[in-house]
């Protein structure tokens, strides 16, 4: 088994009827990188939030590590799943960095020195260990993204999913963070429409648009494919090439 | 206007602290069925979002101004429930900062979470009984419920101060006075309770209670030559008619 | 958000706020316990929150100008003498209520106690250190989480506001009387959808993280009996002089019993 | 008298006794479009709420179009410096895009047939004519930010400031905004650590760094010095070329 994630077939209307995904596939090797791309409104957001169970698939299915989805493995299938939110202050919302990251943990039933030994590794894996007895709202915007990272590291999660993980990084902190999250030894899929960070980080790509997976390959190769591109309003920002391998 | 310590006596502290013990017990529970394991964030947010609006000050008149005591603007957008826990959670951070005596918490509670929802969502399920259904009605309600709710508080603090206050002071006249002040601030509160509820029924109706029920009951179309409407289908039977 | 705590390594600082909050509490229940004709005991109240505010390192001036939030009350509190009820006495040439006197004189010595109690507490400990203790005082679990998420998120929705009214102005506008309400309203209608989309965002948040509806304790330290005792030193030593004045206003005690009392703080 | 802007020496301290500027000076003539680069923490945001006297100098002063930033001139100031905020939400706050759009020129006396003529313009201007009567807050981030540029379209400014104007949009989200700015007939001075957005739409770049202007001069040029980047926290992102002109 090294599948971390599969969906099969996935299909989801919201209760007032507008229907979101037409059935997506995709499958997720352990230890691999993936970016999934596709223009706002294509379904990102959606599809994210069936991998760990918040919202519930109409038609098809998710497993996690060959662990179904479902209402009764909905504890085990969130800590597998650790979901970056784009906006940091959505998911530090304890007083503390070091009660942010021990909230995961905690809700797993962990306590003391276990739970302390969780909460530093995490921190440190991402550097901001420095900062562990400080508010998250007195962090910058860079390192409060950082901190998200390590709240969902601290539940030793089989896939790390991040929704637009570069948005409001001004360069270095973009960079800090690609840094980091090449050197964490974990499944990642990388929600974004930054395509050169997709580049930058993920070998393989997917491409969602119209709620199905349109395109699925090296990252690579996608991105010199202009023309699926520019079918899926996604376009390399101005002055951008693809580096030589 | 914080009540500090001293200014009621000890069994007077001590009844209104069991008043607001036993309404925010019935709040705790009230709210859980509300929201369900939302409660603690949503009404989190919105107990900053009170917090901030309490700093909107507005003119009362002979150069003074009033601020917004947010009870019954709590109670509209978030329930009544939600409401008390959430002016109650501002009243408990704002004892955190020395704003409002520790003992007298109790009173604090009765009077300006407790007093004022219950007064406000009273007067607003009073009001919009009576009035035609929709916007309007709805924001003449807010209105009056708001507004009321600050003299309402202000004579329940003239109440205790009957009760356990000092002798010195005629009670009517006391009361005459609080009342009639705060009637003023109550239209400033009015005003600009209704103008944030009338907003946010613009772009998202949805997130006012007050106006839960308020929504037109949804239409199905009949289908030209079926038989007379059928007695409120399920709406996937609506959907299906609707495509002819 | 006003800034009240100051950050110490003191033996105040270092108890644990559950023990202060008790202590506070109990002070200000003996001192509104006090009788109000008993003038030394006040002083003596007051010599206690000193001898806590020299321990503490809180000079009197950051208590003295913080001490304005009881303004209003003040007020009232000078006007009772004005409109209060007869009988009346003469001082300096204006006719006074006596016992608008006495009840002005009262609610002045007593709300300044209590706040300034407040305000020691308030510098010497953390407001997140507060809400715990308050959990350990047994307030409701979920009271507190609601006060805690406000806590987190107030200086994030009064940056909203702030950018929000920034926006407005620099667009020409300016509140200036009862005619811009609307606009004012529709600010704030505006941050509460965006207040509420948050909380709707944070729950997501949480429940991402296996959160099922209980908030998992963490860092709650229990008291050791030495820290209460500690801890009810300025309560004990309040009771002791609330307790004299008793004493001496019924006419049994002999005065100055309650200067013995205050040693013990 | 072609400036549309001149900040002369200009040194600001926040209330708690931080410096944030420390003698800035620049001009931007009339038509041109500057970016103003810097990294986080730079005083960037300080120094634009400058410009309409939302925050009073210390030492030094600003004047736009010939015209001091003076409590006096207030008024017309905040018409001539229109001010797009980072996040389009500050901005958004009326029930409609049509009274949203209105606001500011209401704001200076207009009414009727002329505002109405307004708001129809700046609307047109960034493409969002049609949706005229929506909610602001069921727009996408992408039109949200168009309708805020609008907003301040409308005053018809002498100078439009923009802050990060590129943040969160998707790529094509990016170009078209790219397309609406170079289509103005209006000064832009545009902050931002987007390197490459501000090669695209400017001729000219400033860098402020620590509290002061350390570098003015063609973008192209001061992109292509990446010691002067390095040194403060600037740096392209990875796969990005500056394009031969």
């Amino acid at each position: 088994m090294t599948e971390s994630l599969a969906v099969r077939g996935l299909a989801y209307a919201y209760p007032d009827g507008t229907q979101a995904l037409f059935g997506v596939d995709l499958t997720v090797a352990r230890g691999e990188r993936v970016a999934l791309l596709g223009p706002n409104g294509a379904g990102k957001t959606t599809l994210v939030l069936h991998l760990n169970g918040i919202l519930t698939p109409g038609l098809g299915g998710v497993s996690v590590g060959g662990l179904p989805v479902t209402k009764a493995n909905l504890k085990e299938i969130r800590r597998r799943v650790g979901l970056v939110f784009q906006d940091p202050d959505d998911q530090l919302f304890m007083p503390t960095v070091r009660e942010d990251v021990a909230f995961g943990p905690a809700n797993l039933g962990l306590r003391g020195e276990e739970l302390e030994r969780r909460v530093t590794w995490a921190l440190d894996r991402v550097g901001m260990l420095g900062e562990i007895d400080r508010a998250p709202h007195h962090l910058s915007f860079g390192q409060r993204r950082r901190v998200a990272v390590a709240t969902v590291l601290a539940m030793e999660p089989e896939i790390l999913v991040l929704d637009e993980p570069s948005s409001n990084l001004d360069p270095a902190a973009r960079r800090e963070l690609a840094e980091i999250l090449r050197s964490l030894d974990v499944t990642v899929l990388m929600v974004t429409h930054d395509l050169p960070y997709a580049l930058e980080l993920c070998e393989r790509s997917l491409i969602l648009s119209g709620g199905v997976i349109v395109a699925d390959g090296p990252t690579r190769e996608l991105l010199a494919d202009s023309a699926l591109l520019a079918a899926h309003r996604l376009e390399l920002p101005y002055g951008f090439a693809v580096p030589a391998s | 206007m914080h009540v500090p310590d001293g200014f009621f006596t000890t069994p007077v502290s001590i009844g209104a602290g069991v008043v607001a013990a036993a309404g925010v017990a019935v709040c705790l529970r009230g709210a859980r069925r509300e929201l369900d394991d939302r409660t603690a964030p949503l009404a989190g947010l919105v107990a900053a979002f009170i917090f901030a609006a309490q700093m909107l000050n507005f003119p009362v008149g002979a150069g003074t101004s009033g601020h917004l005591l947010g009870g019954a603007l709590a109670a509209i957008l978030a329930g009544p429930y939600t409401g008390v826990l959430c002016v109650t959670a501002v009243l408990l951070v704002q004892l955190l900062f020395a704003d409002g005596g520790l003992t007298a918490i109790g009173v604090n509670v009765t009077l300006m979470a407790l007093v004022t929802v219950v007064v406000a969502w009273g007067v607003l399920r009073g009001i919009t009984r009576v009035l035609p259904r929709g916007r309007a009605g709805l924001l003449a309600a807010s209105f009056a419920a708001a507004m009321i709710s600050v003299p309402a508080s202000a004579l329940a603090f003239v109440g205790l101060f009957a009760i356990g206050g000092t002798t010195a002071l005629d009670v009517g006249t006391v009361a005459l006075a609080m009342g009639g002040i705060h009637l003023l601030i109550g239209v400033g509160e009015g005003l600009i309770t209704a103008l944030t509820v009338g907003a946010v029924l613009a772009a998202r109706p949805d997130l006012v209670y007050g106006a839960r029920g308020l929504t037109a009951p949804l239409r199905l179309r009949a289908t030209p030559g079926a038989p007379g409407p059928t007695p409120s289908p399920a709406p996937g039977t609506a959907t299906s008619t609707e495509g002819a | 958000m006003r800034r009240l705590h100051r950050p110490g390594d003191t033996p105040v600082h270092r108890l644990p706020p559950q023990c202060k909050l008790l202590a506070v509490l109990g002070f200000a229940l003996a001192v509104v316990s006090t009788p109000r004709e008993a003038f030394w005991a006040f002083a003596g109240h007051a010599v206690l929150l000193g001898l806590v505010a020299a321990a503490a390192r809180v000079p009197p001036p950051f208590v003295v100008r913080r001490m304005a939030v009881e303004t209003p009350f003040v007020l009232f509190a000078v006007l009772l003498p004005v409109v209060g009820r007869g009988p009346y006495t003469e001082l300096w040439g204006v006719e006074l209520s006596v016992e608008g006197l006495w009840a002005g004189w009262n609610i002045l010595a007593k709300a300044s106690l209590g706040v300034a109690a407040s305000i020691l507490l308030a510098a010497t400990t953390e407001p997140r250190a507060l809400l715990l203790g308050a959990r350990r005082l047994r307030l409701p679990a979920l009271l507190v989480q609601i006060a805690t998420f406000m806590l987190r998120y107030a200086d994030v929705v009064l940056g909203e506001m702030r950018r929000m009214r920034i926006a407005r102005e620099s667009r020409g506008f300016a509140a200036r009387d009862v005619r811009h309400l609307p606009v004012v309203a529709k600010s704030a209608g505006a941050l509460f959808i965006r207040s509420y989309e948050r909380g709707e965002r944070v729950h997501l948040a949480m429940l991402s993280r296996g959160y099922d509806g209980v908030m998992p304790a963490l860092y709650d330290p229990p008291a050791s009996a030495r820290q209460w005792a500690v801890a009810a030193a300025l309560p004990g030593a309040a009771c002791a002089v609330a307790l004299a004045a008793w004493i001496e206003v019924s006419g049994i005690g002999v005065p100055g019993m309650g200067v013995s009392g205050m040693g013990a703080g």
